[in-house]
């Protein structure tokens, strides 16, 4: 049981630096999603069965849609000033 | 015991304020009913506050009552708690908003659109309320729920004039601020942990004990720096100040008043209670936090200056010039005495009401001017819109300190308070530097607006409304300021 | 399994991108290139080339005010901040009390009468409930408030501003050629709604089944774990679902920009009405009616089941509309 | 100091976390992964606020029956709830936060099409002086 909680937060802190090294900005709003995740199953282990709901809905759910929904305009975006330009 | 009216009042006017917010959205947006709706109920806030003032100083009463917020009492429910100070600062900050919105009642509409202008009433309602709660609460976990409440609906504000300049400037802001409430958290959590209370004065007991039986003492200086800087730089305190001009110089008049009269003295008050009622000045003195906020005010007061100096733009220039009256502020509370703290809540106060007038009338000026800022752009425009100009000259004199203007009071106070202090030299040449720097900005400001241009008919565009608000507004400062001082000695 | 993966990321990615659901290229989609994901996609030649152009100016730029150096302090500053701050934090963390001890001061009187007093003062069986919507109220109708405001915010930000600008479209913007997107034809219902037959079938039985997991998680927020809050970003979730799979105009039809108002400003009305009440009989020492119940029963906890009902609303209402507007700029 | 840390390792953690966070925050120039950083920043300390309510040993914050009808309300049985209340909160806040944010960073890619805060300020400083220059130009030519 230690030992997952040790894996657990060396996950944590590993997904940590690989959003703030990772080039790509969907990879980062991924690698974000799942730490949520990792997050809701910490807060299970620290008996905190609210947190670990609401995280799950909130963190890896809203926040990640509301990420992807940003990516995605930032593309459309993108597309509308390339087609007003061509 | 104070009558149950007056008892109910600090809860009445928080509930009141986000009950307008919340049915503001509500309102057809027609002849601006949103925003005489917000202009009276924060009005109302005023009279209640003041007549929680008047009972308060009046009636025999203890000076200071707990309120607690459901049928729990103090370590188990929340709690608001209400003295003179709180009394008198909210009854600043209601009229300082209310008079904010009055003065730049027009330039608000040329700025923002209707519907917009439905939502700026929510936000300045919300803001409002959110700094009645940050004056009023004892507890430290809801002044950091009503701390973001404030970060959203300030950044809002800025963000309320549309255009690429506030969108920029709002995010700058935004992403100091979540940087200075990320510390805050981090600190209250330490905090929690370390005493198991999040209420202001059952944290104070603990941390007398923790202190007397030197335990945990490092924990203790660690969250106290890192709430310091979070509040700091959530304040506009000066290496993290930049962030200010930006946001306070691109928005519309309205908000820059509100912004630099109010937001940011919600904040530095709640420093205020931090250092004095949850710490108390001893463990701030012990914790050596005292001298570091002492050194920033006098470098605050310095390079604020410094950098007004060197604007073209009005409103640029009275922002920078905020950046140096926070640091009187935090000059007065680096001296770590009573006299020091009353004196910078003197200053919180005179700088709530004067720089929402700099602001407005900067704003009419400029508006006057054909909606330029640049300082040369304003020559002569005092002939154009009198009162505007009155208020630029008065504003301008008080935040020089020349005697009878309300910016003396504060500044005397802070020079008698600081000769109790080892550190006086170094207060009063940095008050001495600071004042001669205000004075080399502000004076070619005035004398700029003075100065009589001949093609003054022919540039110039109608003049902006009344500021007859503010003039009323400033004879009162100075009478508040020595009831206020009373207070604080008593 | 590998194409099929291949499949699930390249459609992902589409929509991500922006590019929308491609249901004629069920079979392999021609392009883009799967591996590419959209950040690196290769673009058209103007935006490279203005890309190219705004990074190269942003290096001039920092040469030429001399920013170049302030740049590096600045990345090199913030380095070694966060590097002192942890250090700082590790050494503090260090000192403070052992985890999961039970000596600690944070397990002082004050949670001892949240247990065992908890029950019978707030009729909550989920302490933490009781604990939120009770005792410590006031911080739970901040955060409620701070939802209002993001919610009323972003509405002012992506909304509002849209809409006034289609109607009276600001004449200076469109001539510095900044604001691209103004010119662009305002978004419609079907150049995003997706027919998609698949996803159609599964969200149709699996929308009632969200929602009713959502109401039981909202209802059951005194006894279980859960509450408006998670409650509601479930119910939000079947809105979401359901104006992906059939389109805004279905969801348009029941939950508008009105509808959307008078419910959140309707609920946080009952909200701040009802703690308004308690906090007032609370503080002036008055009898409250609201009766408490037996825990564990439905109807129990005194003002707890409306409360998080309450919030479920707004909670839902607000990440839909988040959703709506940062998907197509209006709800 | 180590075996401490060790003790405290949900701490440790949070607190690396937090300082990754805030790393994002102040350091990156792109504003998604700023906010990004944010969001790791906020759920660090909810973290380090969890952890430091849990106990060995005891159950989570809801009321357990004693088999006869009552309920086991000793103290002794449950984890510190304080904690989850404040964290509850914090991830509401946190989440409006997110969103405002991301509405505001959307309207900067709107007007300067980038994501970096000090392109946009280059942006904007060099727009200002065309404009400078162009209205230097129009008044020469009043007066002219």
């Amino acid at each position: 049981m230690i030992l997952v909680e040790w894996l657990l937060l060396i996950f944590l802190i590993v997904c940590a630096i690989a959003v703030s090294i990772s080039k790509n900005l969907l990879n980062s709003v991924i690698i974000f999603m799942s730490y949520s995740l990792v997050m809701a199953v910490i807060w299970v282990l620290l008996r905190s069965p609210d947190l670990a709901i609401t995280e799950a809905a909130v963190g890896a759910g809203v926040t990640s849609v509301l990420f992807f929904l940003a990516l995605r305009k930032i593309g459309k975006l993108e597309h509308n000033k390339d087609d007003e330009n061509n | 015991m104070i009558n149950l009216f007056a008892y109910n009042i600090p809860f009445a006017s928080i509930f009141l304020l986000m009950i307008s917010a919340i049915i503001t959205p509500l309102l057809p947006e027609k002849n601006r009913l949103p925003e005489k709706l917000s202009c009276c109920v924060i009005g109302l806030v005023m009279i209640l506050s003041a007549y929680l003032l008047y009972v308060l100083t009046n009636s025999g009463a203890p000076l200071s009552f707990n309120f607690p917020m459901g049928h729990f009492p103090a370590p188990w429910g929340n709690e608001l708690r209400a003295g003179p100070l709180e009394s008198v600062l909210s009854l600043v900050f209601c009229a300082a908003m209310l008079l904010s919105l009055l003065g730049n009642f027009s330039s608000t509409a040329e700025d923002i659109a209707p519907s917009r202008r439905q939502i700026f009433c929510v936000l300045v309602n919300l803001l409002t309320a959110s700094l009645l709660a940050l004056t009023y609460t004892n507890d430290l976990f809801t002044a950091y729920v009503f701390i973001e409440i404030n970060t959203i609906a300030a950044c809002a504000i800025v963000a309320v004039k549309e255009g690429a300049e506030t969108t920029r400037a709002a995010l700058r802001y935004l992403v100091m601020s979540l940087v200075g409430s990320g510390l805050v958290m981090i600190a209250i959590c330490l905090l929690y942990d370390l005493t198991g209370h999040l209420l202001m004065q059952n944290m104070h007991a603990a941390i007398q004990v923790l202190v007397r039986t030197k335990n945990y003492l490092m924990p203790l200086t660690v969250s106290l720096a890192l709430i310091t800087t979070g509040l700091a730089i959530k304040s506009a305190l000066y290496p993290f100040a930049s962030w200010l001009p930006d946001a306070h110089g691109s928005s519309t008049n309205a908000s820059s008043a509100i912004l630099s009269g109010l937001v940011l003295k919600g904040h530095i008050f709640t420093i205020i209670k931090i250092f004095y009622r949850v710490f108390g000045l001893e463990v701030i003195h012990l914790l050596r936090m005292d001298n570091v906020i002492f050194i920033l005010g006098l470098l605050a007061m310095i390079m604020g200056s410094v950098h007004a100096l060197r604007q073209n733009n009005v409103k640029r220039m009275i922002a920078w010039s905020s950046v140096a009256q926070v640091g009187y502020i935090f000059l007065g509370v680096g001296l770590n005495t009573i006299a020091g703290i009353a004196a910078a809540c003197l200053h919180i106060i005179v700088h709530a009401c004067i720089k929402p007038m700099l602001f407005t009338a900067a704003g009419g000026l400029s508006n006057a001017a054909g909606h330029k800022k640049g300082l040369h752009a304003l020559m002569g425009t005092f002939y154009v819109n009198q009162w505007a100009g009155l208020g630029l000259a008065v504003g301008a004199f008080s935040m020089m300190g020349i005697p009878g203007f309300a910016g003396f009071a504060s500044k005397l106070s802070l020079t008698l308070a600081s000769f109790d202090s080892p550190v006086i030299i170094w207060s009063l040449a940095a008050l001495a530097a600071s004042s001669v720097l205000n004075a080399l900005y502000y004076v070619p400001a005035v004398i700029v607006i003075l100065t009589h241009h001949k093609d003054a008919h022919k540039n110039f565009t109608a003049p902006a409304p009344t500021y007859i608000y503010r003039d009323k507004f400033l004879s009162g400062i100075i009478l508040r300021a020595i009831v206020k001082t009373y207070h604080e000695g008593s | 399994m590998n194409e099929e993966i291949k499949l699930i990321w390249q459609k992902f990615f589409n929509w991500v991108s922006g590019n929308g659901p491609r249901p004629e290229n069920e079979v392999i989609p021609p392009e883009p290139p799967p591996d590419l994901p959209f950040t690196q996609k290769p673009k058209d030649k103007y935006t490279r080339f203005h890309e190219a152009t705004l990074k190269e100016r942003y290096n001039q730029w920092l040469e030429i005010h001399g920013l170049h150096i302030f740049s590096l302090i600045y990345s090199g500053l913030s380095v070694l901040t966060c590097i002192v701050i942890v250090c700082l934090l590790l050494a503090t963390v260090a000192e403070l009390p052992p985890f999961g001890d039970e000596k600690n001061p944070a397990n002082n009187e004050v949670i001892r009468r949240y247990v065992e007093h908890g029950g019978h003062e707030t009729g909550a069986q989920n302490i933490v409930a009781g604990l939120i919507l009770d005792y410590r109220a006031f911080d739970t109708f901040g955060e409620s408030a701070v939802l209002f405001t993001a919610a009323v915010s972003v509405l002012m930000i992506l909304g509002v501003s849209r809409r006034n600008n289609i109607e009276e479209s600001s004449p200076d913007l469109n001539e510095s050629g900044q604001n691209f997107l103004e010119r662009a034809p305002p978004v419609n219902f079907h150049e995003i709604r997706q027919d998609d037959s698949i996803l159609r079938a599964v969200a149709s039985l699996s929308i009632p089944a969200i929602l009713l997991m959502g109401c039981v998680v909202v209802i059951n927020g005194h006894l279980t774990p859960g509450g408006g809050f998670s409650g509601g970003a479930i119910l939000s979730t079947a809105l979401i679902l359901c104006a992906n799979a059939f389109g805004f105009e279905r969801v348009h039809k029941f939950f508008n920009e009105r509808t959307f108002i008078i419910s959140s400003s309707t609920a946080l009305m009952i909200y701040a009405l009802s703690k308004g009440y308690s906090f007032f009989t609370g503080a002036n020492h008055f009898h409250s009616i609201i009766p408490k119940g037996t825990i564990g029963n439905i109807l129990s906890g005194g003002l707890i089941l409306p409360l998080n009902i309450c919030v479920g609303l707004i909670v839902a209402g607000t990440l839909y509309g988040f959703y709506a507007l940062f998907s197509r700029g209006d709800i | 100091m180590l075996e401490k840390l060790f003790l405290n390792h949900y701490e440790a953690a949070a607190v690396i976390l937090s300082g990754i966070g805030l790393t994002n925050l102040l350091l990156q120039r792109n504003l998604i992964k700023k906010i990004i950083g944010l969001n790791i920043m906020d759920t660090a300390v909810y973290l380090f606020l969890a952890a430091k309510g849990y106990v060995e040993g005891r159950a989570a914050p809801i009321l357990l029956e004693n088999g006869s009808g009552g309920w086991l309300n000793s103290a002794n049985l449950y984890v510190n709830p304080v904690p989850a209340g404040l964290v509850l909160t914090g991830i509401v806040v946190s989440v409006s936060v997110t969103a405002f944010a991301l509405a505001l960073t959307l309207k900067l890619y709107e007007y300067y099409g980038t994501l970096n805060i000090d392109e946009a300020l280059m942006k904007m400083t060099q727009e200002q002086q065309e404009l400078e220059s162009k209205i230097d130009d129009a008044e020469e030519e009043v007066l002219a």
